[in-house]
């Protein structure tokens, strides 16, 4: 197609949550750039809203309409029966098919890995992870956290706590404060601007912590042993060139630790031992590989 | 000089005019009573003295310095102080509190002092008060003399009493023109706005009588008697209202003893508590016959209320009977007291439980039995035309004047109680049950209620009138019972309730009863 | 003739000059930021009233605004602040899925819808009537009753749509889709607005009726303008309180039926958040009257609409929430002053002085005249 | 679990989480209380405190120590109060619309300032907050000192401000007057009192307070400002108020029912997985809830709540 495609998301939080959304605005804004895509974006849309919010762009003549979250799996099917010619992508979407295509990382896979680091780091054997509601994105995050801690040491005991909240910061810190209280030395918040709390806990208590979304030690240099990075600007890289090209149909794009530009590990903090570090290269690699499953 | 002018005063509310050029001066040291019949304007013009309201037009002027309008606190500091006709109490503060707020100041509250103060003055005006009580829990009369303390606490060298004496005992209401006088031989100024002409000349040097918002005449007292002030109020042409001692002869007194008479209502032994659950009414029992008026006489505070609400339905006894025509009326069941019964009720407080003052005049006249036919027709729909149709009514009958078809909030204090009263006595009751019926009623409306009572017992219904006013009650009263602390202390008939046996009764000496159900028993 | 600015001001001029005066606050804002607002402008017009889709997006969340402002003016006219429409909605949601979810296939649509509906309606009271009954039995302030129960109700549906009633396999908590024959017709065909405005014009009429025609509603007014005159009148306050509640309760219950049967076909966290809290603004700036309330629930329909457009026209979401917040606030007050006569006076006094009632010649001369400015 | 009510340590720790949740709430809740004790519903706390959080983080930035984030705090809050009285007391904006109204302007405004003052990246917008004070010997007491005795001045400014409130509404002439206000504002009127001042001064009071609540956030616990960190809880605040009966204490001490019931869910989670989370988090709540039924007594809003005073109306 000699068109130029043009891309629109439909965010549920706001451009600044330092996570989720953030991810999504900055890698679309990088994509404009590297790309030369003509991008638009509305954010902090209401559950009610989201679908005419969608639709709009769509009629506005979108080629490609990203709804940022897997609330957005139902308006985008919807959509995709009235306008056959747009594509509406669904992030932590569900199911795939016809004009609907959906991009997902391997949060199970990724989760395994910081949960294998966490309980070989931990020295108290008790580690945390904290989420804010329990949608698709955080059961898989856990459940591969739990079973990489499990892997990492037998016995290690995970701490779970859902906030109920993304964005409250004072409660994200008293969440990690009781799990730190617990015994928690490592933990892994994985909610969006209510981890800047938790990591601010963590750091107080001088407990371990992992980043999510972009590689959080340059923010959290004390703190923050490794991050799990999605990149989102890859993710549509990856998606987009497919597009471009007309190849991008209703399928389910998945990114996991073979697509490493996308879903990817950030920086060890220097503390880290280095057989840990050797371990954890090695179980990432096997991954990767497909040496080792889940 | 004078010490206050007015000069071409003006309010209208909404188009409506309330007061057109009212010109009046007014000399210090003197005492100058404002007359006029209900909604004339009186209160109007005491606002906007006290800078409540602010006039349309005219000025008052203070030893010839304009005053400016609209502003209480200023007219405070000119040393206006007003007494309002509907209390301007906090009622969940104590007496000492609300007179603390008045005169204000200093680094702790200041209610130690302003307690102080309002004690002392209570002194000397034989006022009796608790200033620490709350005023909620208050009786009315307590209230209106809370009401009067914080004004002349004050220290107000112009004292404005708009209607203050209308829930006052005989004898507090002369001990406070007494101490009005001697505000007026200190130097300072009163104006009182009164529907009692007696209390005119007893305190008052001059009068001021206003007619629907125009002033008709200032003139010294010695130069008036009641009846030219009766008609300067009404004005020329008007047809004037019967004289008020007429009333008694609409109906002769039935003859003492009612060995044939029938009962309307019988109370028996009816203990009441009070709302903090203190025994207020104890003991009672009586009977009211057909055609006969019970009055109940006494400070109030003394178990009056509660014993109207109780026998209104509106409070549950603790114990006794009360029937009405022989049935026992259940307790707590204010809908039967109204459909079966039908006993109608003048509660004492028309702003409290009479009204709803965010209602207009039909709908307030609808009230007691709205969920009813003829009111309720089909599907529960009101038949508003019944509603317009009650109201033409009572305006006629009543004389209610004002925007009656706003809500009744706006209209004077006199004509919102004529709206309770046309309710009332509208729906031909068995038994009445009136406290203070006639409180801030005019002279015309007052005799026409009277009557109305009257007219009403002729019918064969009973009444049980409540009242602080002794000359009234012995203007419609067959009997009079004497209420002191929670006990009637004693049943005179009306040629027996002198002054003196009344005031014995009052303070609770218990004399040989005349009670039926004692004769009864025998 | 010169316009008379006195009547101009009594109709909609205020509340419509107050929303242009918070236009132009925002306008300017927008332009300080770079964007251009009469484009801005321009683009409501064009993408929102002047359009089919448009038009359906304002229709179909005009539904749940009515129904929440129902919600709250029912038990105004009580004197209750109902601050919980929004739990409520949920619970209404939540009785019509679970009722939906159960229908068979070959149900009778009518029949099944109306089950949806009046189980959403149930919910709705039954969570709105605990409210009613600790202000009615304990005197529990109902102001933090029904907004604590928001939060317990969110919680709920969350769990209920991650647990007992998530859809099999589901990716993100969330019910199975209920059954077609429960879905709601649409009034615009391929477009969000389902006939539950329909319901929801017709009950604010029936509200407005009972309110202000019936002995019912007589009393409602009376319990809450008079609670000592009600007393005395005989009407029960407690058991009018917990009714007022309930049927409140009952309208934003069915707003939560519709959103499932008729928009989402499904229970989820949120799924209609906001519309509670909206229904509080409808129904004061309707001054608790159901039928203004359709004016202003249209009101404010537009407003959400006009705000998703904002967003997607690539405005800076915060510039747009202060739009919002300036246009909630001055048509609040432009409202207040209009009802309270501001205006009236204002205009008043820069007109002739009112004549004098014609019987003024018969006074006493007034000495001065002067009148006041 | 046991374990947490038994073992000093994990009470200590309890304790102190009660307190660091409740603190925000408390300055809010006290702020509403002198609101509506004048007569004024005011929704808009949570507008304030979001505000006031921003304050604090761009004074204290700007300024470079925390004491001009308290300051720069309390005045945000404080202006959207008086934003609020105007419309509400001049105008006679209806105050829950008008409350609306200014929670949206102040969320849209913090983050709007936020946006023009400071990068998406935490550690760059990190703010100069206050450390922690310790008392030596009072903070060994058990249980309680290390959280009273080894913390920041925002904390001790709100355990006075409970009785310096309570203070002044029942022993100063101030407050007497104030509750006239809200009681009976004719009876106030007529006794010299600007009506609309007293009003207008409470809503600022309490915008500044609240906004205080947010510094609070920013200050002393995780210093920096993010959008809508304050995440409900000026609404919480206004439950608080009227849970508390209006009172500063009564208040104060629903705000640490809510802190605690807060901590215990975030510690009773742990132990409990297989109870769905969302029963945790409704805790709070509940626990308000019940508290009322359990209460004895009516309790009643000041007499003219929410009521628009207008002189010449009767
Ligand atoms: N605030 C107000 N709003 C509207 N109308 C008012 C207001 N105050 C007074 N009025 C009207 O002005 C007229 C005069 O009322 P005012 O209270 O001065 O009478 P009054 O002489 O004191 O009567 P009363 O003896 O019954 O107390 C009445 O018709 C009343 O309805
Ligand atoms: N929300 C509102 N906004 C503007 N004006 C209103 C509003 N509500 C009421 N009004 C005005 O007040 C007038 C009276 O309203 P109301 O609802 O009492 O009508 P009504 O015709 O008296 O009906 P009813 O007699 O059944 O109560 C209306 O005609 C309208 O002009
Ligand atoms: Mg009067
Ligand atoms: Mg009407």
């Amino acid at each position: 197609a000699d068109e130029a495609v043009r891309v629109a998301a439909v965010l549920p939080g706001s451009i600044r949550d330092q996570a989720w959304n953030q991810s999504a605005y900055e890698g679309l804004m990088k994509a404009k750039e590297t790309m030369g895509l003509d991008v638009a974006y509305a954010e902090g849309v209401a559950e009610p809203d989201q679908l005419s919010a969608m639709r709009d762009f769509a009629r506005r003549g979108y080629g490609v309409v990203i709804g940022h979250g897997g609330e957005f799996q139902d308006p985008a099917e919807k959509l995709a029966r009235q306008f056959k010619d747009t594509l509406f992508v669904v992030s932590s979407g569900a199911e795939a098919g016809g004009n609907v295509a959906t991009i997902n990382f391997d949060y199970t896979q990724l989760g395994y890995v910081l949960g294998y680091m966490a309980a070989k780091l931990s020295t108290s054997g008790t580690i945390g992870w904290l989420g804010a509601t329990e949608i698709k994105f955080s059961t898989e995050l856990v459940d591969g956290y739990t079973k990489g801690a499990e892997a990492g040491r037998p016995g290690t005991r995970v701490l779970v706590t859902y906030m109920g909240d993304w964005n409250d910061v004072a409660k994200g810190k008293e969440a990690a404060s009781a799990q730190i209280s617990q015994g928690a030395d490592v933990i892994f918040p994985t909610m969006d601007l209510a981890s800047n709390g938790a990591l601010t806990a963590a750091r107080e208590a001088g407990i371990k912590a992992f980043g999510i979304y972009y590689d959080a030690i340059v923010d959290w240099p004390e703190t923050v042993v490794q991050s799990v990075i999605m990149d989102v600007n890859a993710a549509l890289v990856h998606f987009l060139e497919d597009a471009k090209a007309g190849k991008a149909g209703g399928k389910a794009y998945v990114y996991g630790l073979d697509t490493p530009d996308a879903a990817r590990f950030g920086s060890f903090h220097a503390d880290v031992p280095a057989e840990v570090k050797a371990e954890v290269d090695q179980l990432i690699s096997d991954l990767a590989s497909g040496k080792r499953k889940i | 000089m004078p010490r206050l002018t007015l000069d071409g005063i003006a309010k209208n509310f909404g188009g409506v005019p309330a007061l057109a050029d009212v010109t009046l001066d007014i000399a210090p040291g003197t005492v100058h009573a404002v007359l006029g019949e209900n909604g004339a304007g009186k209160s109007t013009l005491m606002n906007i003295l006290s800078g409540l309201y602010r006039p349309d037009a005219g000025t008052v002027r203070l030893d010839g310095r304009v005053v400016p309008p609209g502003d209480p606190k200023l007219a405070l500091d000119h040393g206006f102080g007003m007494i309002h006709q509907h209390l301007t109490l906090v009622d969940r503060f104590t007496g000492a509190e609300n007179i603390a707020l008045a005169t204000g100041g200093g680094v702790g509250t200041g209610v130690i002092a302003a307690a102080a103060a309002g004690r002392a003055l209570a002194r000397d005006l034989g006022f009796s008060v608790d200033l620490d009580r709350r005023v909620e829990e208050m009786p009315p009369g307590m209230r209106q003399r809370v009401e009067i303390l914080k004004v002349l606490v004050r220290g107000a060298t112009i004292v404005v009493l708009d209607e203050p004496t209308s829930v006052l005992t005989p004898a507090e209401a002369s001990s406070l023109m007494a101490a009005l006088r001697r505000l007026a031989a200190a130097g300072r100024t009163v104006l009182l706005v009164t529907h009692k002409l007696a209390e005119v000349f007893a305190a008052a040097d001059a009068v001021t009588v206003l007619r629907r918002g125009r002033l008709v005449a200032t003139l010294p007292i010695a130069a008036v008697d009641a009846d030219g002030l009766a008609a300067l109020m009404v004005g020329p042409g008007e047809a004037a209202m019967p004289a008020p001692a007429a009333g008694a002869e609409v109906m002769p007194a039935p003859a003492a003893g009612h060995d044939n008479a029938v009962p309307v209502l019988e109370v028996a032994a009816l203990d009441v508590d009070d709302d903090a659950g203190r025994p207020a009414v104890r003991g009672v029992s009586f009977r009211i016959h057909e055609g006969e008026v019970l009055g109940i006489a006494g400070v109030d505070g003394n178990g009056q209320a509660e014993l109207a609400e109780a026998l209104a339905g509106l409070r549950r006894p603790r114990s006794g009977d009360v029937l009405v025509d022989g049935v026992t009326v259940e307790p707590g069941r204010p809908r039967q007291r109204l459909a079966r019964h039908r006993v109608a009720y003048v509660p004492r407080d028309r702003h409290h439980a009479g009204l709803v003052l965010d209602m207009d005049g039909s709908r307030n006249l609808i009230l007691r039995d709205v969920d009813r036919p003829p009111v309720r027709r089909r599907f529960g729909i009101i038949d508003r035309v019944l509603a317009a149709a009650r109201l033409t009514r009572a305006v006629a009958d009543f004389d209610v004047r004002g925007a009656v078809n706003g809500p009744v909030r706006a209209l004077s204090g006199g004509n919102q109680q004529k709206l309770v009263l046309a309710r009332e006595l509208g729906h031909q009751p068995r038994l009445l049950i009136a406290e203070q019926p006639t409180k801030g009623l005019d002279v015309a409306a007052t005799a026409f209620v009277q009557r109305k009572v009257l007219a009403l017992t002729a019918t064969g219904a009973a009444v049980l009138y409540i009242s602080t006013e002794l000359d009234e009650l012995r203007m419609v009263a067959d009997r009079i019972a004497v209420m002191s602390g929670g006990r009637i202390t004693g049943i005179l008939s009306r040629d027996d309730a002198d002054l003196q046996s009344l005031g014995r009764l009052m303070g609770g000496i218990d004399r040989p009863s005349t009670d039926d159900t004692a004769g009864a028993a025998a | 003739m010169s316009v008379d600015l006195r009547r101009l001001a009594a109709g909609p001029a205020v509340p419509v000059g107050a929303v242009v005066l918070a236009l132009a606050v925002g306008g300017l804002l927008i332009a300080a930021t770079g964007g251009d607002p009469i484009d801005l402008g321009g683009q409501i017009v064009d993408r929102v009233l002047l359009d089919y889709w448009g038009i359906s997006d304002l229709l179909a969340r005009m539904a749940p605004l009515l129904l929440a402002g129902i919600a709250v003016a029912i038990p105004l006219r009580a004197g209750l602040y109902n601050v919980g429409a929004e739990g409520q909605i949920y619970m209404g949601g939540l009785f019509a899925t679970v009722v939906a979810l159960r229908m068979p296939d070959d149900a009778n649509a009518l029949l099944a819808i109306t089950a949806a509906t009046l189980a959403g309606a149930l919910g709705g009271a039954l969570w709105a009537g605990i409210a009613g009954v600790l202000k009615a039995r304990r005197g529990i302030d109902e102001v933090v009753t029904t907004l604590l129960m928001n939060y317990v109700a969110l919680n709920l549906i969350s769990y209920a749509a991650s647990g007992p009633l998530k859809a099999p396999g589901a990716p993100y908590p969330y019910s199975p889709e209920v059954p077609d024959i429960v879905r709601l017709p649409l009034m615009m065909a391929d477009t969000e607005a389902h006939i539950g405005l329909l319901v929801g014009l017709a009950v604010a009429v029936i509200a407005r009726i009972a309110l202000a025609r019936t002995a019912w509603g007589f009393g409602v007014e009376v319990a809450g303008k008079a609670p000592g005159a009600a007393h005395y009148a005989g009407i029960a306050v407690g058991r009018t309180t917990i009714i007022a509640f309930a049927l409140g309760g009952a309208a934003a219950g069915l707003a939560g039926a519709f959103e499932v049967i008729g928009l989402k076909h499904r229970l989820f966290a949120g799924f209609a958040s906001g519309y509670g809290y909206d229904g509080l603004v409808v129904a004061f700036l309707a001054g608790g009257d159901p039928v203004w309330s359709m004016v202003a629930a249209a009101f404010m329909a537009l407003l959400r609409t006009a705000v998703t457009t904002l967003k997607s026209a690539g405005l800076d979401a915060t510039a747009v929430t202060i739009v919002q917040g300036l246009i909630v606030l001055f048509a609040a007050s432009g409202l207040a002053l209009q009802r309270h006569g501001a205006f009236d006076r204002l205009f008043a006094r820069t007109r002739p002085a009112p004549t004098q009632p014609p019987a003024s010649a018969s006074g006493t001369a007034s000495a001065s005249g002067t009148v006041q400015p | 679990m046991i374990d947490l009510f038994t073992n000093p340590t994990a009470l200590a720790d309890l304790f102190a989480t009660m307190l660091r949740l409740s603190v925000p709430l408390v300055f809010a809740a006290i702020g509403g209380v002198f609101s509506e004790r004048a007569g004024m519903v005011n929704i808009s706390l949570e507008g304030s405190m979001i505000l006031g959080a921003f304050g604090a983080s761009w004074g204290a930035i700007a300024g470079g120590s925390a004491g001009f984030g308290v300051v720069a705090g309390a005045l945000a809050g404080g202006l959207l109060g008086a934003g609020f009285g105007i419309a509400t007391v001049y105008a006679g904006a209806n105050q829950i619309v008008a409350g609306i109204g200014a929670n949206l302007l102040g969320l849209g405004v913090a983050a709007f300032l936020h946006r023009l003052t400071a990068t998406g990246r935490a550690a760059e917008n990190r703010v100069p907050g206050f450390a922690d004070i310790t008392i030596p010997g009072l903070a060994d007491i058990p249980i309680v000192g290390k959280a009273l005795f080894a913390t920041d001045p925002m904390t001790w400014a709100a355990i006075l401000a409970v009785p310096l409130a309570a203070l002044v509404l029942a022993r100063t002439g101030l407050g007497l007057r104030l509750k006239a206000v809200g009681e009976n504002p004719r009876a106030a009127d007529v006794a010299g009192l600007s009506v609309r001042l007293y009003r207008l001064g409470a809503v600022t009071l309490c915008g500044m307070l609240a906004g205080l609540g947010g510094a609070v956030l920013v200050l002393s616990q995780v210093f920096l400002f993010t959008e809508g960190m304050t995440a409900g809880k000026g609404f919480i605040a206004v439950a608080a108020v009227i849970l508390g009966r209006w009172s500063p204490l009564g208040a104060a001490a629903a705000c640490l029912l809510f802190g605690l019931s807060d901590a215990i869910q975030l510690r009773l989670q742990f132990a409990n997985t297989d109870v769905p989370y969302q029963l945790f988090v409704v805790l709070p709540y509940l626990a308000a809830i019940l508290t009322l039924v359990g209460l004895v007594g009516r309790s009643r809003a000041p007499q003219a709540s929410g009521q628009f005073y207008r002189r010449e109306s009767r």
